[in-house]
Formats: C-alpha cells, structure tokens, sequence
C-alpha cells in the first residue's frame, strides 16, 4: 500500500478564555475601536436574547431560537464580510444580521410568525432565515456561482450548525463549491448539540472542518468564542474566495449556553456540569478582560453600553409592538408576480372569514 | 384507567409495541433522552434502552433509507419526522423505495415500516412546522396513510400500522396532541384499516374531514343541528385508501357532500374525494359539491394560520350553502 | 422553414432565449457536451459557452437549491432534471423554497427559474424513468406548471417559462420528443401563460387531457367522430394554475366530462378538474364525470407500460358510456 | 495556528496492468482454483456483456449498462463477501451478483422491463439493482444497523458510482456508518464517468476515498482492474466491519470500456485516446498474463473457458426468451400484502384492456 494523499484540520485561537492573546493579534484588532465596534454588538445580542426570552414567556413572541453563546462566531462572521456578500443564515446568527443591517424590530417581527420580518430593509440580497435545515446550502453555492459568472468580486457566506453536517444537501453544496472553485464560505457552528443530539452522536468525526476534505477544500477550526480569532479566519477565507481560490469550510466551536429554543428544555438531556464549564469559556467575557487588560474599557463603560442597549433593544420592541396586524390579504398578494385569475376567489373568501377562525 | 391524550396514547402504543415484539425499533431526531419534540416517545429509550430507541442523525433521508434496510432485514422500524414539512428529503426513499419494494420484488423484499409525523397547523409553531402534505404521500401507490382525531383511534390506528406487513405513514395531528384526553385501555388491540369512521350521524348533509379539523367540523354540526340541520359526519381516518363505499353510502341518503381538509385545495385530498362522488355517486346528488380548504397560497407564518385553516364560521357557511342549494 | 420535432423545439427555444437574454444559464446533468440525454440541449454549450450551459455535480437537491441561489442574484437558470422520477431529491428546495421565497420576502426575493423534466412513459425505459408526477408538483402553491403536447406549444410555453418571473415547472413528454414535427419559427413569440387549448371543437362530451396522452385522446375522438360522437377535446398545457373556467364553459356546452391522464388515479390532477366542474358545474353535468388514469399502482417496468397507461380502446369505451349514460 | 487532526489516503494495487505481483500476494491467491474460479467468472461477465449489447441492438432485449472494464472490481468484490452479508447494488455489477446466485436470466428479464428479474432466487436479502442514483447508501446502513442490533456477524455492501458520490444520500450513509460502527463496506467504483460527466467535473476531490474521512471512517484507494487487490482490501474491510470495528470506504478505480448504456455513445464526449489507454489497464489481461506466467493457463483452456460461458449464455437466452409474457394482474399482485378493496375495481379494467395499449 502507498499513501497517495495527506490532509490535516489546523485549528485557530488568537484569543484564550482569559482574554490573553496566543499569537500575534491581525491588524484589525490593534485598532481598539474595531474591537470596541465588535464588544458593543456581542453585548446587544446578549442583552437581545435576554428580552426576546422574557417576551416570549410572557406571550408577546412565538417561539424564538437564542443566540447566547455565539456572539463571538456571529459578529465576526458579520465583521469579516462586505455589505456586497450575500448571507445565507440558519435562524440564530443575529449578531452578523445585524452588523448587516437586518434590525432588531425584523428579528422580533419573524419569530412572532410575521413574514414581514423576513422583508430586510437592509441587506436586499441576504437570504431570510432557513429553517429546513442544511437546505440554505446549495442556494449559497448557486449566489456564489452568479457572482462568478458575472465577474463580480463578492463572495457567498453560509451557516450552517453541527446537526446540519449530517444533511446530504450541506455536502453536495461543499462538493459543487469545490469542483467549480466557487467564492463562498461556510461557517459550520459547532455548539455541541443539534437539540438534544450531542455532536459526538452526529457523526464519527473528530472535527467537523475535515468534512471539507471530501469536496477538496480547505477546512479549518477556530475557537468560536473568540471573536478575533473568528473574523481573522473568515476574513482570509473570504479574501481568498475573492480572489478566485476557492471555497472554505470553517468550524467555529462555541456552545449552545441557552436552550435550543424557548420550546425546548435542555436541561432534559444535558449532562451536569457541561453548561457550568461552558460558561468559563463564554465569547463576552474574554474580550472584555482583553479590553480591561488594554486599558480600554471600564466597569462605567460597561454600565453605560448596557444602558444604550437596553434601550435600542426597547424601541425595537416598541416598533415591533406597535406593527398593525397582518391582514389576511397578506397570504395572496406576494405569491405570484402575476396571480392566476382563480386565486381572488380564494382571497375574497379569506377576507370574509378574516379573524373568524379560532 | 387514566385518561390520556392523543400524544400519551401514541406513546402508549409505541411502548406496548417495543414491549410485545421484539423486532419493533424506533427512530428519528430527538427521540430519545428527549422523547421527541412533542414528548411522544417520552420515557421509551430510558425503558427500552439506546439500541431500540434511537436517536438519528439530522437526516430525514437517511432514516428513510435506513427504515428500508432495516425492515428488509426483518425488523419493523418505526420512524419519527420531526415535522411533516421535513418530509421532503425523505420521499425519494419512501416514494421510489417504500412504496415500491415489495412490488418490484415480487414479494421477496417486505417493508413492515411507520414513518410518524405530526401534521397540521395552528399550535403558533415557526415556519415549516405546520404543514399539511397527505395528498402527495396518497398520490403514490403502496402506501396506506392513516391520520387519527382522538387518542382512542391514535391507538389503535399506531398499532395496526406497526402490525401491517407494508409501509404505513401515520400524520399525526398536532392541534390534538394535547387537546382532549379520553379513556384509553392498554389492550393491545388494533383497529381495522382503510375504514373511515362516523364522528355523527345525521341525514341532510355528508361531511368528510380527517385530523385535527374534525373538532371544528363537529363544532359546525354542532350549531348547525341547532338550526335543524343535521350532518354526517364522517372521519376518513385511512386517508389513503380511501373508505369511498362509506362515502358514497352516505351521501346516497343525504344527497349532499361537503368535504373539509386543511391541506391546499388545489390537488387536495378532498378533490379525491369528490371525484370520486362525482363518478360514483352523481345521481345521488342534490348540490354541488363543496369543498372547504386551506387556500391555495403559502401556509402563512403562524399570525395569519388562523385566517388559513377552515375555522367553525367558515365550514358552518359552507354546510349551509350546500344544505340550501 | 424547417419542421422541428418537439425536443427541437425546446431546444430552439433555449437558444432563443440564450441568445437574447444574458441573464438565461442552462444547468443540469450530460447538458452540456453530450446536448442532455435527449439532446434537448445539443449544440448549446459548444454555442453559448462552459459557464451559461452547466453540467453540475449528479446532485438533483443541489441542481434546484442552485438554482434558487442563482435566480436571486439576478439570473435566470432554467434546470434540467434528467428524468421526472429523479425529481425527489430536489423536493426540499421546490416546495419549501422556490415556491416560497416571493411570498417569505414579500417580494423582496424572487425566482425566475424553470425547472425543466421529461415527463411520463412510453419510450420503454428503465424503471424510474416514465414517472407522471404532476400533481406533487401542482399541489403546491407558488409554482406555475406546464406540460406542452406539440412542439409549436413547447417552443411558446418555454420562452413564456423563461421570461415569467416566478418558478415554473416544465413537463416534457418524453413519448413526444420526437413523434412528430412542425413548423415553429424561431420568432421569439411566447404563448400566454394559464390558458388550456382547444385541440378538437365538438358538442356531445368535453375531454381533457395533457402531454402525451392527448395523442391517444386525438385518435380515440377521431374514432368516435365516425360514430357521430363529437368530443371536444381541452389540452390543460397549464396543469397549474388550471384553466377552470375555459373547462366549465365547454361542459356548459357539453353536458359530459372525461378527463384522461396517465399519471395514478387517486389524488391525480384529474381528481381536481372533477371536484371542479362538480363544485362549479355541477348542474351542466348529464352523466358521471369519468377518469380515464394510469392505475393506482407502481408504473410497471416497461414490458407492462402500455397497459398502465390508457391506450385509444380504453380512452374511446370511457368516453362512449359517458356520452351514453 | 496548530495542527489538530491528520488524514491519509492509501492506495492498494497487488497485482500490475502486465500482470505482475507488486507486493506479497495474499493467502487465497497462493492458491490457482481460487484465482481461476475468478478468472471465470470475469470471463463469463465480459462475453456475457457482449450478448447483452448484441440483444438490444437486435430489439430483443430493453436499454442495458454494460460492465465490461468492472469485471475484476464486480468479481473482487464478491468473493470477498460471504453468502449471508447483504448486498446493494447499484445497476451494473453483475460480476458480484452472479458470484452469489442471481442468474443471467434474472438480469435479463429485469433489462427487458419485467419486474420478475428483480425477484432473485438466489440471495434472498440481496437488494436489487437501484436506478435513483445514491437511494441505496441510506439503505445498506439500514442493514448493518439490523445486523448489528441482532448480533449477527454479517456486514452490508453497498455499491456507488463516481457520479454517485455527488448526492447527498451518498454522505449521509457514510457518516451513519460511522457514527453507529456499523457492519457495512461501501465501494465506490471510480470509473471515470457518469454517463458523459468526467470524475474531475464531479468534485475537486482528488481521490474519492477521501469523503470517508468527513465521516470519520477509513478510506481506501485499490486499483479496481487488479482483482486480487480488490478482493484483499475488501476482505480486510469486511472483516473489520464484522468484528465490530465498523464501517469502510473503498474506492475502486476502474474504467468503462463501454458506453453508459447501450442507449448512450460515449464517443460523443471522450476525449480521443483515453479509451484505448484505458484498455491497457483493463482487468481480464492482466490476471490472464499472471496465470500464464505461473503456467496456470493456456490458449487451449481459454478456449475451453470461452466455449463454456457462452453455452451457459445461451442458455440463459433460451431461458430468458421463453419465459411467459408478464399479465396485467402482475401491477396488482404484489402492491401490498392485503389489496384495499378499491383496487378490484382498477385490476379488473386492466384485464379488460390488456395488449390493447399502443
Ligand atoms: C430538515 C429539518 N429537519 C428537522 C428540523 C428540526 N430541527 C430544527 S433545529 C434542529 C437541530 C439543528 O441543530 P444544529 O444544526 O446543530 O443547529 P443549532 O440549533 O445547534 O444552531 C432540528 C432537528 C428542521 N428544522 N429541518
Ligand atoms: C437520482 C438520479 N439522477 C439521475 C439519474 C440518471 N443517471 C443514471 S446513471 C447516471 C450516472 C451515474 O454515474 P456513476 O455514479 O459514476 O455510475 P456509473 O454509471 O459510471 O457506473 C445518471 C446521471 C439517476 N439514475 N438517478
Ligand atoms: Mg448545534
Ligand atoms: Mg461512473
């Protein structure tokens, strides 16, 4: 037998859960108000996920999918890319929507079972969120295709979570990404569970990065709690995507530190001690000591970021609650471009029983 | 005896099922430690253990594919789909393969298979969560399709379907998961198949629904008989085959037909229905047809369900048009 | 001018709108050197270039997921999935996608896309590969789908395909490809959208059909016009929408409706044009609407196929005990 | 950034395109009965191959996948299997199916359109051949799983295409197989082609036995013309996944020295010369040269060896062409095990209408 090829997974971490740094910092980071840029929206994700909690236990929202834990992975994934890049998300990276200009009144307005959430004022070309899992993929890899074929210098950017790797779509799309050398990245989330599946269950691999292997191309991990780490690593992926190199898988490992949703009761089938342990290494904290430790941020800074956050967070949820109801109207007048002559039919029917049904 | 709801009796026939035949296994997402999403499989794999309760992988094509090696090799898989809008990549194993393998083998290849889903909207679930797609499972021949309304009939209807030979796929309503409880004796006894079941009888108008908007149907009757109407109601409950004597028997002495789903309308189940009513039973009819639907449009994000499922005020108007035409 | 069989005439009509409209990509598999399985795509690639006539990874879930990527960026991709019966896999992006994303953005995403499939049986293919599955496809909303029977409807229906910009499903049947020719200028003229066609104008019964089978359904009328029985034969070409009221009018005339296709009988869209006329035109009815379908079985591998679907004999004996009864 | 998983790609070849021994042989093929017997049976394949294409050519036989290039890959592969593992085929390894019992008969009448070539008599468990391309991955998963839940000491062995390894139903059994261990070896044959789209357009991989590493199993190159080398490596796979050490992938490469199938011409997309390159390589010479270096075979013998199969041929054709036409009952039969009542009605204008279709 002879070998007749050889790959590796490096991992990335620039940042440690102290908040000291492992290596050289990238130039981004030696500009302290790029950092401070980052921290401030890391805390409004946090203090976001807090409020939409609270509303949907007090039965102001439907069910809503937490982002706590991930700040780090999804503002620097969001810090990395252009405005001109099409994002592909799953249902939870808030932090990179809203560094592209989705707003907080959207998030709320989506998952209180609006569609009008899923209508971005901001970044027209961003994909809404995609709930059948994995199946963002593909369309990622065909954004990245029409970019190629116009010459355009944008790249796709695609999320998908450790559960989502077992879908057949999430690997036919890192196959075609290879084979056309296609300028897209996919940022798998590895936050330990798909629901109550541990990703040890999911799948034999010891990394989810070495699934790029087989759409030969390059995987890579990064501690996902480290927000310097993540936005250096995508930003090379994406410079190289850029400039015709090709596809990137990258791993960002981070934890689920809420429940899956607010339907879902983790502490059903989490092992004791795990969610205490990930806390350690929660994505906030670090970089507020990084920031301490330079000199660059204080316990008063602190207060007054939450303060401003709390009360953006506040009107968003004024302007959500404050939305006129959707009209049963809604469900026809978007369907088609040109409607078929037999749906105002239907549509002059729903208006009658409008708000008649239980 | 405890009362139980639709949910609970489903487990409880799960559970009888992993108790009394060996070759039973579960399958599916979040099915295990968790019990399932809506807690149907609560409690099974902790009595059963890991290798009869599994806990897939996050690909619904794949615990299709692997309920068909598995039943080839003898066992009868019952698969969970976490929701019925995550069907789809099953169905080129479940319509190119399930529905075909004992055909095609001329009986060498058998596929005793369930596959579980909850079906139907209006419990303020995210998008895809709410989805009503019996019509393209009955399309395809070798399947039977079954979809219980009340705890007594999610019971005997899950065991029947572990219990035949062929493939069954059993929607489960998800509006009804908690809504009612009722009696429900841990016998061991199935129901039949391809039989639909009178809800109400009555003999000015035929009413057929199935799932969970038979509660609102009987809630129509309800008001209606007030107005000295009365309706028959029928609950399909084997939404493919379809228990079309039944039917037409009814609607041969109430000359009448209404059919209520709250699937699109467009190549709905209910188009069957009539259909068939219109070849086989045209002579009995007195009225128009009517059918009461979902709209044919995007089930809507969870604030406009309501507006798209057929709710008591529609489906009254509808009997009532039909009864006074 | 040339006569163009129907597969040239798609294969016209691609050129055409390669040719003038930058924003038209061709992907799908063998599409591009070897011109498609059917060689609808001959010549294009070596014409329009590697990067506008695509051979993808085998991948029919990537081929449509793709294609919703593509679209949304601004281009046009008009897919090829090799064989009707292969479009499972890509279900998952139909359905819940590309039949969605206008309505889930409000119209901030659309998808000008045509997915492109032969459809149907015939030809004495492998297993797989004669599959009539129209109705998965019409049964959701958000998704326009057509089925042309000459190759002049094709070369029109297609460029229309193409420039609508929502998706549009496009049957191709296969039995079609090339039975026949005739003269289709290469003019760049589209057909309407949403209409049926009237192939044979008659008074005593309406019969629709689509694809393929209206051939059998032309010649079962030319039979039955020697024994004075005059059908007026509808060919859908839209199978969605479909074009009730031009349906309604005729049996309004007519009195009698057989509707004939070759896909399965239960939940086929031959179900939804009875439900239909009995819900609308209920009162025209003289006799019993009868379907004239492919049998609620598995389509048979090919030495069976033409007793699956409906030959001239069978279509002809349905339409005389209509007319009769 | 460090390194934190490390892969490599062996590749496995015993016996060279002239024929020689490029390593130690195994213990089975010390022994000439058993080399011979698989000579055979790759000899019966090729002329069978040959009939084949000539039938349909002359109208008596349906659209037919020829193998000829296969023969040491299909042959390999099943000797290495034991008569109670279970195998999924895909459409064209006849050379594995024949080794363990369907007949040329059966494969004819499946060819010719007839459900009834389907209904093997032989291996009972054995699937049959699976035209949606990739469906039988997920499949033979569900087989080892049943093995392994039962205790049985039987393996899967599923076969898929270059092309096939696009879909994503492909990845999906990889990555069960490994996260369950389960018994089953898949054996991907690399044969350059699917119909007319080059391995190289598939993906960006360069080998296929690489995707096993985003499932965390071994993966495994053997040169798929040397059949002692395809038997050795997947033996050695089988008996691993047996013994509880789980799942194989084996990548085979080969050639197809035949169109797709016979309603295919590959000259319209080859590219010149590789063909007859190909035939240099192709699988029956080699092993012929090796037992005629060993003295273990002659002219007179293969003459012998040729005369025999295409005795046994034409006795399948004989026996394939007087079967008795299928009836319209047979759509009915075997649709389920208790018909609903509903179907009478339809299997009754069937027999009505039979033979009356165009
Ligand atoms: C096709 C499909 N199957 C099942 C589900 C139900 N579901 C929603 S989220 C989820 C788990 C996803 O886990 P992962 O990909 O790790 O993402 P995370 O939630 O951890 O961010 C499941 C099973 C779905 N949305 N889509
Ligand atoms: C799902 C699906 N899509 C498309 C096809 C049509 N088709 C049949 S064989 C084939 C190519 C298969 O290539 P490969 O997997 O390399 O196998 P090979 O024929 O070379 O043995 C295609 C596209 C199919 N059978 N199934
Ligand atoms: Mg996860
Ligand atoms: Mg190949």
């Amino acid at each position: 037998m002879s070998s007749v090829a050889t790959f590796h997974i490096d991992h990335e971490q620039l940042l440690d859960a102290d908040g000291r740094p492992t290596a050289a910092l990238p130039a981004f980071a030696q500009d302290a108000s790029e950092l401070l840029h980052l921290y401030r929206l890391m805390t409004l994700c946090r203090l976001f996920d807090a409020k939409a909690i609270n509303l949907q236990r007090t039965g102001r929202l439907g069910t809503y999918a937490p982002c706590t834990g991930h700040e780090a992975t999804h503002v620097g994934v969001g810090a990395a890319m252009r405005p001109e890049d099409a994002l592909f998300p799953v249902y939870r990276e808030y932090g990179t929507q809203l560094w592209r200009g989705v707003t907080l009144t959207e998030i709320l307005t989506y998952w209180n079972g609006d569609e009008r959430g899923t209508h971005f004022a901001g970044p027209r070309q961003d994909f809404p969120w995609c709930v059948p899992i994995a199946s963002q993929m593909p369309q990622a890899a065909g954004a990245a295709m029409a970019f190629k074929l116009r010459g355009e210098a944008r790249c796709a950017v695609a999320y998908i979570g450790d559960g989502g790797t077992s879908q057949g779509a999430f690997y036919e799309a890192l196959n075609m990404a290879g084979a056309h050398a296609l300028p897209v990245v996919f940022i798998i989330v590895n936050n330990g569970w798909a629901i109550s599946v541990p990703v040890a269950e999911q799948t034999a691999a010891q990394t989810l990065a070495q699934k790029a292997i087989a759409a030969g191309i390059p995987g890579v991990q990064v501690d996902g709690n480290d927000v310097i780490g993540v936005r250096a690593v995508v930003e090379r992926a994406l410079a190289r995507a850029r400039s015709g190199g090709g596809a990137t898988v990258v791993e960002a490992l981070t934890y689920r530190l809420s429940d899956h949703t607010t339907a879902d009761d983790a502490t059903r089938y989490r092992p004791a001690g795990e969610l205490e342990a990930a806390w350690q290494r929660e994505p906030l904290l670090r970089l507020r000591r990084y920031l301490q430790a330079q000199g660059q941020w204080d316990e008063a800074q602190e207060a007054d970021l939450r303060a401003d956050c709390s009360a953006q967070i506040e009107a968003a949820v004024v302007a959500y609650t404050s939305l006129p109801a959707p009209v049963s109207d809604d469900m026809f007048t978007h369907l088609f471009a040109h409607p078929p002559a037999e749906l105002a039919q239907q549509q002059a029917t729903a208006r009658r029983y409008a708000g008649s049904g239980r | 005896m405890a009362k139980l709801t639709l949910v609970e009796a489903i487990n409880q026939a799960l559970n009888w099922s992993l108790t009394h035949d060996p070759d039973v296994v579960l399958l599916g997402e979040d099915i295990g430690v968790n019990g399932g999403v809506f807690r149907a499989t609560a409690g099974l794999q902790q009595r059963h253990g890991k290798l009869r309760v599994q806990d897939t992988p996050l690909a619904e094509g794949l615990i299709a594919g692997m309920s068909i090696g598995m039943a080839a090799q003898g066992l009868k898989p019952v698969a969970e789909i976490q929701f019925m809008g995550f069907i789809y990549p099953a169905l080129d194993q479940i319509c190119n393969h399930m529905a075909r393998m004992r055909n095609r083998t001329r009986g060498r290849i058998t596929l005793p298979i369930v596959m579980r889903m909850p079906h139907g909207g209006g419990i303020h679930a995210p998008e895809h969560h709410s989805e009503s797609l019996e019509a393209l499972l009955c399309h395809h021949a070798g399947l039977r399709v079954l979809c219980p309304s009340s705890p007594a009939q999610a019971y005997g209807l899950l065991l029947a379907a572990i219990r035949d030979p062929d493939p069954v796929m059993f929607l489960e309503p998800t509006r009804l998961y908690r809504l009612a409880r009722q009696e429900v004796p841990d016998d061991g006894v199935a129901l039949p198949l391809d039989q639909c079941h009178l809800l109400r009888a009555g003999d000015d108008v035929t009413v057929v629904s199935w799932g969970a908007i038979t509660h609102e149907v009987l809630l129509a009757a309800e008001q209606l008989a007030a107005e000295q109407i009365q309706c028959e109601v029928l609950d399909l409950a084997s939404l493919s085959p379809i228990d079309h004597n039944s039917i037409l028997d009814s609607v041969a002495r109430t000359g009448r037909l209404v059919i209520v789903h709250e699937a699109a309308r467009n190549c709905g189940l209910g188009a069957e229905i009539a259909a068939t009513v219109a070849e086989r039973g045209l002579y009995s009819l007195h009225a128009p047809i009517c059918r009461i639907t979902g709209y044919d449009t995007v089930m809507p994000y969870f604030r406009l369900e309501h507006d798209y499922i057929p709710g008591v005020a529609r489906i009254a108007d509808g009997i009532r048009s039909t009864v006074r035409a």
